[in-house]
């Protein structure tokens, strides 16, 4: 039989749930109606159902007998696309949480990750990763959220999210583009051919 | 009707072989026909005796096993050839510990044989635990692999929050940061090296060369004249693998009058010499 | 008046829920303890309403008049932390969304390097070699830069790097801590207590 998300545990609107609960970006209408099969005005409409439950409303009906509290979280809209945000009024809380242990000043592995996306980029992590021989998922995302580096296209062969820097990087440095980077080729012999082992090690 | 002693995967395999989407490795010996792995099984149930098992046909069938993945899949299977190699090299010790005399318990000696047995038994069983567990693990991930973490980028408000980066690093500093990381590295050595004990490099060539210099001017020498003058283990180890390959191309006999007695080598070979077999070396 | 998340709409629960909104990784009750300002037994005992909440029990009571459907996520013990996860019967909607991409397969040698890694840990690179009976060194390398696997300590003694398994790999195989993994001594039937045959016999 084939998969249909409407039988599985939550229906449909478990589904949506899923999605919005784990996009990194937000997400349309169009785009979710597209992965569930549906009209955007069925998701359009549960997306608003979502909203009253999160509120504390039932789905049952506006009359339920057990009062609902609200979630700690809500659904939202943000140019255009929806996800998941946590409340408003626990802002204090989770802004405690966040910035705890947050310095304003970029780890080694940060800085020695982010030289290598210099150097190379485009590229991809799972090479910045072969080059520096750790993994470095999360040190990329903290280059990221600095606004350092950002993703700026899609392999076209492996589908892998490529990374470059950003002019507030330049800006940093003070150099007006990449090209302006010193050149590191007369001290590293070989270096040219660097590519050709790191990516068969992954 | 398969011979007395026959064992059939289909009916004597307990668990069934892995579900492998590639050719199987399949063995038809005299006495077993099947599944590699089956095979594998049953010796370590002890329900098939290792020293009935030909392992050179097993090997014969595995060459011709990865020959046909070559021909087919255009490239050798590495990884299983270099698996086939350990538990072959682990079946053969097995083997041959086996098949040494077994008896009554009399001295050390015999003790530390019966304890490399058991040994050599359980790195194959430690092997082949390994092998179940990580398809065990394999099915985790898997499974594991349905669920997505909630990963999100931290809120817009509270990434306002952030303390203020301190940029300290100069242009200069950070190119030379990015020479150092990207300079290539030198693989670390994954053990400490015994290279300082000056072990001496033995040629099995070089050996043979002798050996056969000695044979040719003696009607015939023992294992114990031929190697009076080691004065290392390794070159010991060396002139007897030469030996070996020397009986192996049929230039020369060996006689030994009674069990455990002493071994005599004669020259067999033709004039021309023995065009040196084996190049390896023995450290 | 000072600010409190109990006095929220959804109170402290609505406050856990916020925090583990933004968590990147599996956070511990400590943590959430610290961030809500109340102590670990309470937030454990939060984490396990939110579980039967989100499975689709009502928070009123067993016998609810209205049947809850499952949420479409769920909030999950991995790694000695907890974390939300998309329902795994979702997966095939929720991966057209997730950039990231499973990360590729492991092959069988890093598997089994794993496997051997995992229950023998800490261990250096010449024993896994001496069990697998093959070289590791770049199977260790890759499993290394998928964060699999980490640099734990030096053996004393000789001075050789020790690995052991990360978080990062419990959380792959959905384990709360390396104890949980599965027993080993049912696959080598009387030989529990011969743990280090493997260094005599090379």
């Amino acid at each position: 039989m084939e998969y249909s998300p409407a039988d599985q545990p939550g229906g449909l609107k478990g589904a949506l749930e899923a999605v919005l609960m784990v996009v990194e970006k937000p997400v349309t209408e169009g785009e979710l109606a597209l992965a569930l099969g549906i009209p955007p005005g069925q998701v359009a409409e549960m997306l608003v159902e979502l909203q009253r439950e999160y509120d504390g409303y039932t789905g049952g009906g506006p009359q339920s007998v057990d009062a609902r509290q609200p979630r700690g979280f809500e659904v939202r809209s943000l140019a255009g696309g929806w996800r998941i945000y946590s409340r408003n009024w626990f802002a204090p809380v989770v802004a405690a949480f966040v910035l705890e242990g947050q310095t304003s000043r970029l780890s080694q592995a940060a800085l020695e990750t982010l030289a290598v996306i210099a150097y190379r980029q485009p590229v991809s992590r799972a090479r910045v990763s072969a080059i520096r021989g750790v993994n470095v998922d999360s040190v990329v995302r903290t280059l990221t959220q600095r606004g350092l580096v950002a993703e700026v296209e899609t392999d076209p062969e492996t589908g892998a999210i490529l990374y470059g820097t950003t002019p507030s990087f330049l800006e940093r440095l003070g150099l007006g583009s990449v090209a302006e980077l010193p050149r590191l080729a007369p001290h590293l012999p070989g270096l040219e051919n660097l590519g050709d082992f790191d990516d068969t090690t992954y | 009707m398969p011979a007395p002693g026959h064992q059939s995967a289909a009916v004597l395999a307990a668990e069934p072989a892995p579900p492998e989407a590639k050719a199987v490795f399949e063995l038809h010996l005299a006495n077993f026909t099947g599944p590699f792995e089956v095979l594998l099984n049953l010796i370590s149930k002890r329900e098939l005796d290792i020293t009935e098992v030909a392992l050179a046909e097993v090997t014969d069938e595995f060459l011709a096993h990865i020959r046909r993945i070559q021909a087919s899949a255009g490239e050798w299977n590495l990884d299983e050839a270099s698996e086939f190699l350990v538990v072959a090299a682990t079946l053969l010790d097995l083997k041959a510990a086996r098949l040494l005399p077994s008896g009554a318990v009399e001295d050390d000696e015999d003790i530390a044989l019966l304890e490399a047995r058991d040994l050599l038994f359980a790195r194959l069983l430690q092997y082949r635990a390994f092998k179940e567990i990580a398809r065990q693990l394999a099915g985790r991930i898997d499974e594991e692999a349905d669920r997505y973490p909630r990963r999100v980028p931290m809120e817009p408000q509270f990434a306002a929050m952030l303390p203020e980066l301190v940029w300290q690093a100069s242009m200069a500093d950070f190119a030379a940061l990015a020479r150092k990381v990207l300079a290539p590295r030198e693989p670390v050595p994954s053990e400490v090296s015994l290279g300082h004990l000056h072990s001496p490099r033995v040629s099995v060539r070089d050996q043979t060369e002798l050996i056969e210099a000695l044979l040719r001017s003696n009607s015939s020498l023992s294992f114990r004249q031929l190697t009076a003058d080691a004065g290392h283990p390794a070159v010991v180890v060396a002139r007897f693998l030469a030996l070996l390959e020397m009986i192996r191309d049929a230039v020369i006999s060996f006689e030994q009058m009674a069990p455990l007695g002493e071994l005599r080598f004669r020259w067999v070979g033709n004039d021309g010499g023995t065009g040196g077999g084996g190049g390896g070396g023995v450290d």
